[in-house]
């Protein structure tokens, strides 16, 4: 893990070895992003503009990529052309369901309408995650994402690398990141691919967050047959950060360095967040197996430090992970962010593998990176920081000049001379597509409503009770779960006030004045398969009343809403209840929706799984000494304490 | 005069601050030592923290070992500088053949976190002073790699020669031969302990205050009271 | 008795963390001219009778490796005669 | 470029739990037949020039391998054609 910072000082760089299909390692004829690159063959170059310009009659695999007719006539409106082979994949990255949100955004629009009115908050949807100010200095920046396809296909590395994400989501925002929470649903306890999964998910969550030195201060495992073929993994962050350490992501001052930080970029991964994550998960996995990705929580702990001493340092002007869509994601939402344009020399990204293509460099998924953007000054400063804690660090592009009339710049990426991507960043970034899909009440609903508990036999004598309380102390979903937890460290950082089996966990933020916070994550499938618009209201309200009994103040929300396939109106109208549910719970509350993630096409086959909204609420204690545990203490005095039960 | 006692940070390192922080709540001030500096900076004793150096590869501890303070360290550490490695740290101390034996993958091959407790073995190290024969005290174990193995020659040394620091009781979270939790060196200034002694320092966020004893012991033996004289 | 090997390595695109880790000590120990360092598991099976290299690979295959990271081969080995 | 590999095994005295609890596992796929498994590493190390056995046996000795629990022995292999 040298450095390269010759790399970046040097404008002339060997060639890398010309894409070669046969050394990507997947065999057989190209699928999915590899596919792409089908055009460049024989030609010796990779597909450029200039040669989209001149070949518009080109057929492109834009079907095989997940886009669909009309979104790919969208691609040549805009670009007034056929798109490249590198632009057709950013655009099949970027107009994804993951990382579009076509099918939610106009759902999503109630968490800002609905909104109270709160000064705590200091960025909010939209960021790579909320930030929500604790005290005159500190502030806290906490979010939950979801890692289900992957770690369905590889259970220990897709994990893992769900953790890797949803920490770099909080480093990006300035703050360090402080603990994490894994929310977890699996098929039933004793199917046979639970113990193939199970296992490996938490071992994959503790192998990353133990090595990263997080503690682990709650989370749940759910059992229930709907996730046999579709598990839930939830993985979520809290970062601290002093306020005036925010960060931001805009690729601003025109002139400055576009700088990737961290792991070189592999095969690993290629197009796995559009390809696993935005189709549905039927068929065998085996396909998608060049997808995986595989973590290295050490370069992630690298990766944290380094950056904490850059921004401390003032060295960062802005700052993107690289999450699901690499550097296609970054590298568009920074420059969209800022208005700006983007001029980026691909040659020079450091690669594990040296006859990738630059449409694989584009869509690959390789963990622990971020992108940042540095003024010229500061370049030297940032690489030798980055030298000292080991990663690599190169620049790899520069902040370009609007176009004329302050319309947004445009994004160019070159790869040794040959222009392979011209596009303005906002039409990635922020215009993809946008649907209001059709909605409607599933069909069995009504009947799944009449079938009342009440209907269910009662134990009627001692011995059937007995029966019963065993079966339900016994039950996988009620019963001990430190085979889970113990591998989870939760001492590391010495701040974890409170962590299982408490409802909450709490946390020391400011080891002065004891100022601290709890956190919960609670969701449940079944109440939300019942009634969405109410399920998600009970998930708001228990984690609500988690963090409320140890005594702390909610704050803000985070919320994961796992659901099938949005291409069924049932599904789809499963979503937009919770949404309004969980919507109009925060606005009853108080508490302001700070961020959150949607993972649409959990199913098998045609069966989704129950609708799963899991929300995370945050909340605010002034001295973590008085917390509230939840057990009850030896009694002081010989007559014990006195038990209350509150509300009806 | 305030003691001071250097804790290393190696990439991958993670108990370091909390190393840090017991060092002051018993007293002394917290050095850091930084894995490439090779400088002890007049420390009066060091620390090994807990973490997972250089990402555990190949053997927790293995590639630690070759920093360049690790040199110093060693050095210093067959003069009778006083060295404590937690977890991790015991890892790098017996991968630098600093303390016999090695730590292997836990036998049941899952990383544990739990509140161990553990009987005190020996009471004349540099960093055991303060606790009584045979105490019984309660700190956290967390690890993935901490089942200590070694020959049976060398077992039956540490025991009739009292370097068995410590002994996990009331079950053995990782099959570690003869629950041997933590051992020293013949002259008991190096400790290794598997145990996290810097994770039970308060009430609030500890099992016990167990841990402060350590670091308490260590600041007794530095202020003139020489271990091999009780 | 007869000993199959099982050799289990990462496939050549997947990262290994391990082998960087190591490759990157080298230096400090003097050696300055090694490219790449990769590391995977050795598995020795011991057979009571015939060795079976079909069954090895079905072991291999089923519970040792994980085909969707790693790629693995079978062989026989001479068992050394003082662990047999 | 030449590839050295490094076999590290634990010593035959060392409890091998990983490799146990896959001999414990033999079973259930219906080999009955394997008297012992146990698990060590294999590492390929590739030389930029000549391929030197003597200094893969010292980075073997000195890093690779603990001797206080482990064996090692050094080898030449090929290079497979496609990763060169
Ligand atoms: N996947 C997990 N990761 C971390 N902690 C967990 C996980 N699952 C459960 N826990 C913790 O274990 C404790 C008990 O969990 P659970 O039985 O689900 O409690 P409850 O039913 O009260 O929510 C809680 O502290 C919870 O946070």
């Amino acid at each position: 893990m040298t450095t390269q910072p010759e790399t970046a000082a040097d404008d002339v760089v060997a060639p890398p070895a010309m894409p070669n299909q046969s050394a990507s390692g997947f065999g057989g004829k190209p699928t999915g992003f590899a596919a792409t690159d089908v055009l460049a063959e024989g030609f010796g170059t990779p597909d450029t503009v200039e040669r989209a310009r001149s070949t518009p009659d080109d057929l492109q695999p834009h079907a095989e990529l997940g886009l669909k007719d009309d979104e790919y006539e969208r691609i040549r409106q805009i670009l007034g052309r056929r798109p490249t082979a590198a632009e057709l994949a950013m655009y099949s990255i970027m107009w994804s369901e993951h990382c579009s949100y076509k099918s939610s955004k106009v759902h999503l629009r109630q968490f800002g309408e609905k909104v109270p009115q709160n000064t705590r908050m200091l960025a909010g949807i939209g960021e790579n995650a909320g930030v929500v100010q604790i005290s005159d200095e500190l502030a806290v920046t906490f979010k939950v994402e979801s890692h289900n396809h992957p770690s369905f296909v590889e259970p220990y590395q897709g994990a893992a690398t769900g953790v890797g994400g949803i920490v770099r989501d909080i480093l990006a925002m300035g703050a360090r990141p402080v603990a994490v929470m894994d929310p977890l649903r699996f098929g039933a306890a004793d199917h046979p691919d639970t113990a193939r999964v199970l296992p490996g998910v938490v071992a994959g969550i503790s192998g990353y967050g133990n090595c990263l030195g997080l503690p682990n201060i709650g989370g749940e495992v759910v059992f229930d047959p709907c996730y046999q073929g579709n598990p839930l993994v939830n993985a979520l962050s809290i970062g601290v950060l002093p306020v005036q350490r925010l960060q931001h992501k805009e690729a601003a001052g025109v002139g400055n360095v576009v700088v990737l930080l961290g792991a070189r970029t592999g095969r690993d991964g290629i197009g796995g967040v559009s390809v696993l994550a935005s189709a549905t998960f039927d068929d065998a996995a085996g396909q998608r197996r060049p997808s995986v990705q595989v973590g290295d929580p050490f370069m992630e702990k690298l990766l944290i430090e380094s950056c904490l001493e850059l921004y401390d340092a003032g060295l960062v002007a802005g700052i993107q992970d690289l999450g699901g869509a690499g550097l296609t994601c970054a590298l568009t939402e920074t420059a969209a962010a800022a208005g700006t344009g983007m001029r980026v020399w691909l040659e020079r990204v450091p690669l594990r593998e040296p006859s990738m293509s630059p449409t694989e460099i584009l869509a690959s998924e390789s963990q622990e990176r971020m992108l940042l953007i540095v003024t010229p000054e500061n370049l030297d400063a940032v690489l030798a920081t980055a030298e000292k804690w080991g990663v690599w660090a190169t620049a790899i592009g520069e902040v370009t000049p609007s176009e004329a009339g302050g319309q947004p710049g445009r994004l160019v990426i070159t790869w040794n001379d040959h222009v392979v991507v011209d596009v303005p960043p906002g039409s990635l970034a922020d215009d993809g597509p946008v649907y209001a899909r059709p909605l409607r009440e599933p069909g069995d609903l009504i009947l799944l409503q009449a079938d009342h508990a009440e209907t269910l036999p009662r134990p009627s004598t001692p011995d059937e009770l007995r029966e019963t309380l065993l079966r339900m102390v016994g039950a996988p979903n009620l019963c001990d779960k430190s085979w889970v937890t113990e591998q989870y460290d939760r001492y590391v950082l010495g701040n974890t006030v409170l962590a299982q089996p408490e409802d909450a966990g709490v946390l020391r933020i400011d080891e002065r004045t004891g100022l601290g916070v709890a956190l919960s994550v609670d969701g449940n499938g079944r109440y939300a398969r019942l009634d969405p618009y109410e399920g998600a209201k009970l998930a708001l309200a228990e984690a609500y009343r988690n963090v409320v009994v140890t005594g702390a103040e909610p704050a803000a929300v985070t919320d994961c809403l796992n659901f099938g396939s949005p291409e069924d109106p049932a599904v789809m109208w499963q979503f937009s209840e919770a949404v309004r549910g969980l919507a109009d719970g925060c606005q009853q509350l108080g508490i302001p929706v700070t961020g959150g993630n949607v993972s649409f096409y959990n199913q098998t086959g045609a069966a989704a799984i129950h609708p799963t909204p899991v929300v995370g609420v945050l909340g605010i204690l002034e001295d973590v000494a008085r917390r509230v545990p939840m057990g009850f203490p030896a009694p002081a005095d010989a007559d014990g304490d006195l038990l209350f039960l509150l509300g009806d | 005069m305030t003691m001071r006692i250097g804790v290393v940070t190696f990439p991958g390192s993670l108990d370091d601050g909390d190393a840090a922080r017991a060092v002051r709540l018993a007293g002394a001030e917290a050095v850091r030592l930084w894995h490439g500096d090779a400088d002890l900076h007049g420390v009066d004793a060091v620390v090994l923290p807990g973490g997972f150096s250089y990402g555990d590869a190949l053997r927790c501890g293995a590639i630690a070992r070759f920093a360049p303070v690790m040199e110093t360290v060693a050095d210093a550490a067959r003069g009778g500088l006083p060295v404590l490695g937690i977890c991790n740290g015991f890892q790098i101390l017996c991968e630098a053949h600093l303390l016999p034996g090695a730590l292997t993958r836990n036998q049941h091959l899952h990383f544990r976190n739990r509140d161990q407790h553990l009987r005190i073995g020996s009471t004349s190290t540099a960093w055991t002073g303060q606790f009584t024969a045979d105490q019984e005290i309660l700190i956290p174990v967390k690890n993935g790699e901490g089942c200590f193995v070694a020959d049976a020659r060398t077992l039956d040394e540490l025991a009739a020669e009292g370097r068995v620091v410590a002994r996990y009781v009331r079950g053995n979270p990782n099959g570690s031969q003869r629950d041997i939790a933590a051992i020293t060196n013949e002259a008991g200034n190096v400790v290794g302990i598997m145990p996290h002694p810097e994770h039970a320092v308060e009430a609030l966020t500890g099992p016990s205050l167990d841990g402060l004893g350590f670091f308490a012991s260590v600041l007794h033996t530095l202020a003139g009271a020489p271990a091999s004289s009780r | 008795m007869a000993r199959v090997v099982v050799d289990v390595m990462l496939k050549p695109e997947i990262l290994d963390p391990q082998g960087q880790a190591v490759a990157n000590a080298l230096p400090r120990l003097g050696v300055t001219d090694v490219t790449s360092v990769r590391i995977g598991r050795r598995i020795e099976i011991d057979f009571d009778g015939e060795p079976d290299l079909d069954r090895a690979r079905e072991i291999a295959d089923k519970l040792l490796a994980n085909p969707v990271i790693e790629d693995f081969t079978v062989s026989l080995a001479e068992v050394p005669a003082e662990t047999a």
